[in-house]
């Protein structure tokens, strides 16, 4: 197995592990952030080709990597980036009104 | 008997994530095994540049194979922007973090018109090189970002006004989809750019690639100010 | 208008350097933008203008554009020369440092060249600023090696030179 | 063909424009009349079909039996109606047509899916009826609509294990699903230790309430027992041990609706019976019992609602007003009284002995002859706080004249039947080839009662005493006791941590995993 | 004569982008050693903005006239003036996160 | 020029034990930057590798977002309270 | 099939000029709301009606090489669904809400786009990229409220969101990488030599993810809290369409990439089934225990998405009319319930069991309409959810899932035991309480409006029927579906 992907399921691994292990907001804020990473690295990963070049074709090149998931991990980039903008200013009103970050403190909604 | 549970939980937790990790390596491991098909990006490949006018493919696929994606992300953004925008407060905005020296204002000031003309560039460009909308959108989202930490949020937003980011936004916005519709007033389909004979020109030449070069500019407007509005949101809380 | 037709051309420049190629459409694109950016550089940055204030003759231009080459290469040489002598520090078995903090007053007004300045500092053999003072126009500065007050001088010499011939530029 | 339920569900409608008293009792009086009439000219072997979700179904069809039932719940609804039009209020009486009008369409329905649909009807109208007509009556409709619900589902899985065996939704093809449509029929028969809601209900709500509930509740369950599980002898003797039962716990009770409530249940022991033996003879004894039972069981209520209309009390003692003070009312409880317990010449009598002379078994001949007894034995102590016991209690107010109407119609109708018990083959054409006044019939018909007159002289001071304490279990109360415990211990589960809900998302994601290796 | 001039063109960007990798190496090596904040902050500006240039230069030479070359300089001109703005920022930051520059004397880093 | 990339990524996976290690957020902000610029040159030296001059405009743009992560960095991380952790 | 595209594009462009206009002109903003809202309308009437048979709308006119939108009986079921329930909101919206108004039809209009555009693609990753929209729209919508408790749920939401997201777009990585195209059809086909074991992870992905979103049941924790923070008109949406435009996606994946015959060789369906019957029965049970009215109505939502699965999950001909037409009902019939207590809320700051009690004589007609919801909810006859839950058990005793089908009617009775005290709570009396404020008829006529359909649908299901009963032929015999997005 190749070890670029065993680096996209570690990074995969350390940011699951973050956001169940953690209670602190922010890490696991940085925890999504990580697993998105990993997902995009995974993108890039498939579509690289050994000895490929980038996909901007001013003049013919004999091996160009795949388009396709790059395109994708820039929209998947920018949906990541806007949910983790999302998250963070959940994370800010959160500690301002309960004054903690502490995951298992924020807790008035139950049952 | 707390200690134990909690240890216990601790050590569930690391299986779970260990299992998941384990899982997903003989997946990734099996996977490498298996032929790999790519039909549609040899297409896009081989023909892509003809057919889009594009040699920037990564442009082409997001402009145009898969513009609505592009659409789609678009409105993300601005969902964000628009989501920020409520949850921060209108008065009272107290700036945070540390002072810089005038030095490194001085150096902002700077670069600022280098900033300009990069992110302008790189969405002008974004078929024949490497960037695009977003990109472009992105530098151009840090001159406002720049100033905001250089001279304060309130000079900031004295300058460029909140209602004017979210005015540039929808005209981002509603600028990629009225584009989108000249393909259906052209007699093709929505973001129809070759395929509705808007020329294509010269494949590598500025002005090129159909619709392609106008989205990316709808889209750098829009994501400079989407991104601009966020940044403001988010450290607008004092 | 001399000065917003400098801007203009730099610009303009810029954005040809960044295109790769020059046409026609290139060109009339780049007007465009320049013009873009000097609405937009206006907006945000009113003093980056003050910065090419050309308001002398052209031969005292001249005289500038010498000194801004004099800066440039005093630049490149004081960085390699304090690369060069870090680098040694690095690989020496036992490396010997004696650290100071030291303030220098600067008789620079303008605020452009205080940056100048700072950057040149921070390329100095040993030096790197930590804070400025904008009101008594100090420079703090946390210093490698000062082991005797003669060599605090001789350094505090070297920064008023590079200061005098930025003072030639902008002041 | 308008069919007679779709006429009170009609009405239900209608009533919504009735602004005042006047158009409530012109349409009140057109629907009620209406469907009596139209229900008496209701020719057998008529069916209507309809589409319905890629199903053939039979809404309308009549046969003698459902004429029969059809004859005498629109009777009683015209009689019930009357009694309660003035106390009740309007969207109780809307309840009370849809009640009656879902109760109408049971018993003309030719398939399961509309059978299941009006019996739901009549639970969900009924139910809100409990709990809408008075503020004590919450837990009580709850209770009840709970009850009544278990027999619904189980009535409509009964119908699914049929139409998944049979591929039909005819009620003529009943082949599988028989012990559900058993809890679903003994919920609605308020068969032993599926009787809870009934006591209670009974007593709870206000008494006009009691009057349409009984009429049609147990009664639209006999008819679909005969329609779904008929000739399933085994039956019989449960419809015995029940009726028994229901007899030991009349003995015990103090209030006047309780002590009906579960005479009730012994009364639908016979009609348990009758149709469990499968014959037709038994059948139509069942049927003219349940016409019977319906004449005179409504009359005691509306006795009871007299009483209680007029006394503002309801206990057995309070009964004592009826013997001078209410004439007429007293007439109608004596003329009850010798109607179920089966003393010739009232109508009572003609329907126990069909019943009991298509039985074969001398255990459930002796059984039926213990009921009889357990019957007059219970009344007899209804009598005794009616007639022989001084009260000084006074009215409050005097009986409306509409519940007076009712009750005097109904009580002529059951004199008009026990005098000639013919009337009721006459009306259905179905035969009973037996001859009521014989001196043999009329003799093991009465025996009961009279052994009962001697038993209750004697043991007088057992029976007419009030018994405070009584033990009351209710294991239905106890599962639901569970449930809310289950409830709560999921609840607390669900605390708010997020971490928490995070391990309970990758938990499952790995169980997922796992179930692939 | 062209080829002399290509190879001692080469042989100038060679030497220049070999200083600049050793720059960078010893910066890398000077932020482990150091034992002061600040002086790691003294490796990591001067030894970093000598090597980058140097590289760029390098590639420069290597380049000869054309746009690449003079986007190179631009690179350059844009680093010179980041670079040590950053680092001040860092210092700064440093000087406000209330870290004391140590009085180091030999013996101290002997240990 | 391959060796000299590998010897930029060496000196990148030393630069990383001081992000990693810290002790301070202002060092680990040092080795950002370092570990920014030093990737800088990785990029302009692959264009030469691989012989495409177009990933020169990617460091140009790498080159921005380095300095402004630095400076919002430093603009907006502060000294943690009392208790706090210190990353 | 121009119009499709219009069914994405209208509320997207909408939703983006009043962004604009609300910075300058309310009239202009209402007017604005009025006329798409009505377009709209059309517009979906208009698909509705030209979808069968299923048409393709190729975007960009790239044909298989690009995006390609879809319009199946499937995906105009659920665009009745949106036109009924989006309709209703947006009136019922125009006076109810009092903060952020601007903010909350803009965002439900990108969040209907988002649902419009997961309803109609046929990309695997455009999917994902609307279920992204309406997402981020559904977090703002929990979080606009901006107290305390809505700031939780939302973030609660985002995360756990977040975290089926990953697993679907590692999926979608996954997928696009064995097949090497995005294209659902072309997938279909290419997925047919891909083993067994991976196939399988990656559709236990796709189920993971969308369950998050489903909310079935251990993944369901954060929902109830989501409806308790949020206002109610979005409660309708969130019912109606956010959890239903999952569970839609998750079937059309699954029926069209999958294929009935791996779904039942992976054995899914069991599992579906297993799940469904777990999911509703603990719902119920946890519902009962509630005081707060939307929580108990957010669980309720749980408990139908449960009937839904099985009828989705049997793999049969009636299950997957049953549960579409489930869907349906259900968006309407939560659709009443949350309308009313909506009202409650407006004119009586009323959305705990305690605070409704006595409504009953104050609001006859609107307690009416909560009565009829509820009983149809619960799946009593003659109300439309009885007629789904008729078809979703007798689809379940076809499939041989007798426990399932028996299990329906114990939850029918579970959900009976809560609705019923909530009832009985609206008609008990109680001391005169002081309205607040007079809801108006922009309030009632979409209540009412809502609660009709429960009685029509119920008592003339043939009407909603006639389209469902076509979802089958393209979701159980994929090879349909795919020939004509294929474009043969
Ligand atoms: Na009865
Ligand atoms: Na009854």
């Amino acid at each position: 197995m190749e070890l670029p992907y065993v680096v996209v399921i570690i990074l995969f691994y350390l940011g699951i592990y973050t956001i169940i292990m953690n209670k602190n907001l922010i890490k696991i804020v940085v925890g999504v952030n990580i697993v998105e990473s990993s997902l995009i690295l995974l993108l890039i990963l498939i579509s690289f080709k050994l000895g490929g070049t980038a996909p901007i074709l001013d003049r013919k090149y004999e091996l160009v990597v795949d388009p396709i998931p790059q395109a994708l991990a820039l929209t998947a980039i920018v949906i990541g980036g806007s949910l983790i903008a999302v998250m963070l200013a959940l994370v800010i009103k959160i500690y301002k009104r309960y004054g903690t970050l502490n995951v298992d403190e924020i807790r008035k909604l139950r049952g | 008997m707390s200690r134990v549970h909690k240890i216990f939980r601790k050590f569930y937790k690391i299986g779970l994530v260990l299992f998941l990790a384990i899982f997903l390596l003989f997946i990734f491991d099996e996977i490498q095994n298996l032929d790999i098909k790519r039909y549609l990006s040899e297409h896009y490949i081989s023909e892509g540049v003809q057919e889009t006018g594009a040699i920037n493919l990564v442009t082409s696929v997001l402009y145009d194979y898969r513009g609505f994606d592009t659409l789609g992300e678009a409105t993300v953004i601005l969902t964000a922007a628009a989501t920020l925008s409520f949850m921060t407060p209108i008065k009272k905005v107290k700036m945070l973090g540390t002072e810089f020296t005038i030095i490194i204002y001085q150096t902002i000031i700077i670069i600022i018109p280098f900033l300009v003309v990069l992110g302008m560039n790189l969405i002008f460009f974004g078929h024949i090189s490497p960037g695009g909308g977003f990109v472009g959108g992105v530098i151009l989202a840090m001159i406002p970002i720049l100033v905001t930490i250089n001279y304060g949020i309130t000079f900031s937003e004295n300058k460029l006004k909140p209602n004017h980011k979210s005015l540039l936004e929808g005209i981002g916005a509603i600028g990629f989809i009225l584009l989108g519709l000249l393909g259906i007033f052209a007699g093709s389909n929505f973001l129809a750019s070759g395929q509705a004979n808007f020329g294509l020109g010269n494949p590598g030449e500025l002005i090129s690639a159909g619709l392609i070069p106008y989205l990316n500019l709808m889209i750098g407007i829009k994501v400079g100010a989407g991104l601009a509005a966020i940044f403001n949101s988010l450290i607008k809380e004092g | 208008m001399k000065k917003k037709l400098l801007t203009f051309i730099l610009t303009l420049a810029l954005w040809l350097v960044f295109a790769g190629h020059i046409n026609f459409s290139v060109f009339l694109l780049g007007t465009l933008v320049t013009i873009i950016c000097s609405i937009i550089s206006r907006m945000f940055a009113a003093e980056v203008f003050r910065l090419l204030l050309m308001n002398y003759e052209v031969k005292v231009s001249f005289v500038k554009i010498y000194y801004i080459f004099l800066v440039v290469g005093a630049f490149i040489y004081d960085a390699f020369l304090s690369a060069v002598r870090v680098s040694k520090h690095v690989f020496e078995i036992n490396p010997s440092f004696s650290p100071k903090t030291v303030q220098i007053k600067t008789s620079l007004q303008n605020l452009p060249s205080i940056m100048i300045l700072s950057n040149l500092i921070a390329l100095t053999p040993g030096t790197l600023i930590m804070d400025f003072n904008i009101l008594n126009k100090n420079y703090f500065i946390h210093w490698i090696d000062v082991r005797s007050e003669d060599e605090a001088a001789l350094k505090k010499a070297l920064i008023g030179k590079h200061e005098k011939w930025i003072a030639k530029i902008f002041e | 063909m308008i069919t007679p339920g779709f006429l009170y569900l009609a009405g239900a409608l209608f009533l919504f424009l009735a602004i005042n008293n006047k158009i409530k009792y012109i349409i009140s009086f057109l629907i009620t009349t209406g469907a009596l009439i139209i229900t008496f000219y209701l020719t057998p072997g008529y069916s209507l079909e309809i589409n319905f979700l890629n199903y053939t179904l039979i809404p309308f069809r009549v046969d003698d039996i459902s004429k029969l039932t059809g004859l005498i719940f629109t009777l009683s609804g015209l009689a019930a109606v009357f009694y309660s039009i003035n106390i009740s209020s309007r969207s109780n009486l809307q309840l009370i047509f849809l009640f009656i009008g879902s109760s109408l369409t049971v018993v003309f329905t030719g398939d399961l899916f509309i059978l299941y649909i009006f019996w739901e009807l009549m639970e969900i109208s009924s139910s809100f009826l409990i709990i809408t007509v008075s503020d004590l009556t919450k837990k009580t409709g709850y209770y009840f609509f709970l009850m009544q619900a278990v027999g619904g589902l189980s009535l409509l899985w009964g119908v699914f294990l049929n139409h998944s065996a049979t591929g039909s939704l005819s009620l003529n093809a009943i082949e599988a699903g028989i012990p559900f449509f058993m809890i679903a029929v003994g919920i609605k028969l308020a068969f032993i230790g599926l009787h809870t809601w009934m006591p209670q209900t009974y007593s709870k709500v206000p008494f006009y309430v009691t009057v349409v509930l009984s009429i049609y509740t147990t009664k639209v369950g006999v008819y679909v027992m005969y329609r779904l599980l008929s000739g399933i002898n085994i039956l019989a003797y449960a419809g015995l041990i029940s009726a028994l039962f229901g007899i030991v716990m009349a003995l015990r009770q103090n209030q006047v609706r309780k002590l009906l409530s579960y005479s009730i249940i012994t009364q639908v022991g016979y009609m348990i019976i009758g149709i469990s033996i499968g014959s037709a003879a038994g059948i139509t004894g069942a049927f003219f019992h349940l016409i019977n039972h319906i004449l005179y069981k409504t009359v005691l209520f509306m006795v009871a609602g007299v009483v209680i209309y007029t006394t503002g009390k309801e206990n057995l003692e309070d009964l004592g007003i009826l013997g001078s003070k209410l004439p007429i009312t007293s007439l109608a409880t004596l003329v009850a009284f010798m109607a179920i317990s089966g003393v010739p010449f009232f109508n009572g009598y003609m329907s126990k002995t069909i019943i009991k002379e298509a039985l074969q078994e001398p255990v459930l001949i002796w059984g039926l002859n213990l009921m009889s007894f357990g019957t007059s034995l219970m009344f007899l102590k209804f009598i005794y706080y009616a007639f022989f016991q001084n009260s000084n209690i006074n009215l409050n107010r005097k009986p409306t004249i509409s519940m007076q109407l009712g009750l005097g119609f109904l009580t002529i109708i059951m004199l008009l039947i026990g005098i000639n018990p013919f009337l009721l083959e006459n009306l259905t054409n179905i035969d009973v080839d037996i001859n009521y006044f014989d001196i043999k019939l009329m003799l093991s018909g009465i025996q009961p009662f009279l052994w009962s007159v001697i038993v209750f002289i004697l043991l007088k001071k057992y029976l007419v005493k009030e018994y405070r304490r009584f033990i009351y279990y209710d294991i239905y109360r106890e599962m639901a006791k569970i449930f809310v415990k289950i409830g709560y211990k999921l609840s607390i589960y669900h605390n708010g941590k997020l971490s928490k809900y995070l391990l309970w998302a990758t938990t499952t994601l790995i169980i997922l995993l796992s179930l692939l290796i | 004569m062209i080829n002399s001039i290509s190879i001692l063109r080469e042989i100038i960007a060679y030497v220049f982008l070999i200083t600049g990798t050793y720059f960078l190496i010893s910066n890398a090596i000077g932020m482990i050693r150091f034992p002061d904040f600040y002086l790691r902050l003294h490796a990591s500006s001067k030894c970093l903005i000598a090597g980058s240039i140097s590289v760029l230069m390098g590639c420069i030479v290597l380049e000869g006239i054309s746009y690449i070359s003079l986007k190179l300089i631009i690179i350059i001109i844009f680093l010179l003036i980041t670079n040590p703005v950053a680092i001040h920022a860092i210092a700064h930051f440093a000087y406000n996160y209330s870290i004391k520059p140590q009085k180091i004397v030999k013996n101290d880093i002997k240990q | 020029m391959l060796y000299l990339i590998l010897a930029i990524i060496l000196s990148i996976i030393i630069t990383f034990y001081r992000l990693i290690k810290g002790p301070s957020v202002p060092d680990r902000l040092a080795a950002m930057n370092s570990i920014g610029v030093m990737f800088l040159m990785i990029l302009v030296l692959l264009s030469y590798y691989f012989e495409r001059k177009i990933y020169i405009n990617v460091a140009l743009v790498y080159g921005v977002s380095i300095f402004m992560n630095v400076l919002i960095m430093v603009k907006y991380l502060q000294k943690p309270e009392k208790g706090g952790s210190s990353d | 099939m121009e119009s499709a595209v219009w069914i994405i594009l209208l509320p997207l462009l909408t939703a983006f000029f009043l962004g604009i206009f609300k910075l300058y002109s309310d009239k202009l903003f209402y007017s604005l709301v009025i006329v798409s809202m009505v377009i709209y309308l059309y517009l979906l009437i208009l698909v509705i009606n030209d979808s069968y048979p299923p048409k393709v709308y190729s975007i960009g006119n790239w044909g298989l090489l690009g995006i390609n939108l879809m319009v199946d009986s499937f995906s105009a079921m659920f665009l009745l669904i949106i036109a009924i329930l989006f309709i209703t909101v947006i009136i019922f919206s125009l006076n109810y809400i009092k903060v952020n108004k601007h903010k909350f039809i803009i965002l439900t209009y990108v969040m209907i786009a988002g649902i419009a555009g997961m309803v109609l693609t046929a990309d695997l990753f455009n999917l994902y990229v609307f279920l992204e929209v309406s997402s981020m729209s559904s977090y703002a919508l929990t979080a606009i409220k901006k107290t305390d408790k809505s700031i939780e749920s939302s973030f609660k939401y985002l995360i756990m969101s977040t975290f089926g997201s990953f697993f679907i777009l590692l999926a979608t990585i996954l997928t696009y990488y064995l097949t090497g195209t995005l294209n659902m059809a072309e997938i279909s086909l290419e997925f047919k030599s891909v083993p067994f074991m991976i196939k399988s992870t990656i559709m236990f992905f796709f189920i993971f993810g969308y369950g998050i979103k489903i909310g079935l049941v251990p993944l369901h924790a954060w929902m109830p809290d989501s409806y308790e923070a949020s206002p109610i008109p979005y409660n309708v949406l969130s019912s109606g369409l956010v959890m239903k435009s999952a569970i839609y996606a998750l079937i059309r994946l699954l029926y069209v990439i999958f294929g009935v015959e791996f779904l039942t060789e992976s054995g899914i369906l069991n599992i579906g089934v297993f799940w469904g019957v777990l999911t509703f029965i603990i719902a119920h049970t946890l519902a009962y225990q509630q005081s707060n009215l939307n929580r108990l109505l957010g669980y309720s939502s749980i408990a139908q998405i449960g009937y839904i699965t099985i009828g989705l999950f049997l793999g049969n001909e009636k299950g997957l009319i049953g549960g579409s037409f489930h869907i349906l009902n259900h968006g309407i019939m939560k659709g009443t319930l949350f309308l009313v207590l909506g009202i409650f809320y407006y004119s009586l700051k009323a959305d705990e069991i305690e605070d409704i009690q006595g409504l009953g004589y104050k609001f006859p007609v609107l307690s009416f309409t909560f009565v009829v919801a509820a009983l149809a909810i619960v799946g009593l006859p003659p109300f439309n959810g009885f007629i789904s839950k008729w078809l979703i058990i007798e689809a379940a005793i076809e499939a041989g899932f007798f426990y399932a089908a028996f299990f329906i009617l114990v939850g029918t009775f579970l959900s009976l035991t809560y609705y019923l005290k909530v009832i009985i709570k609206l008609y008990t009396k109680t001391e005169k309480k002081t309205l607040i404020e007079k809801p108006d008829l922009s309030l009632k006529l979409p209540t009412f409006f809502l609660g009709s359909l429960c009685i029509l649908f119920g008592i003339v299901p043939s009407l909603p029927l006639s389209l469902i009963n076509n979802i089958p032929k393209f979701l159980l015999n994929n090879s349909e579906y795919i020939r004509i997005l294929l474009g043969g």
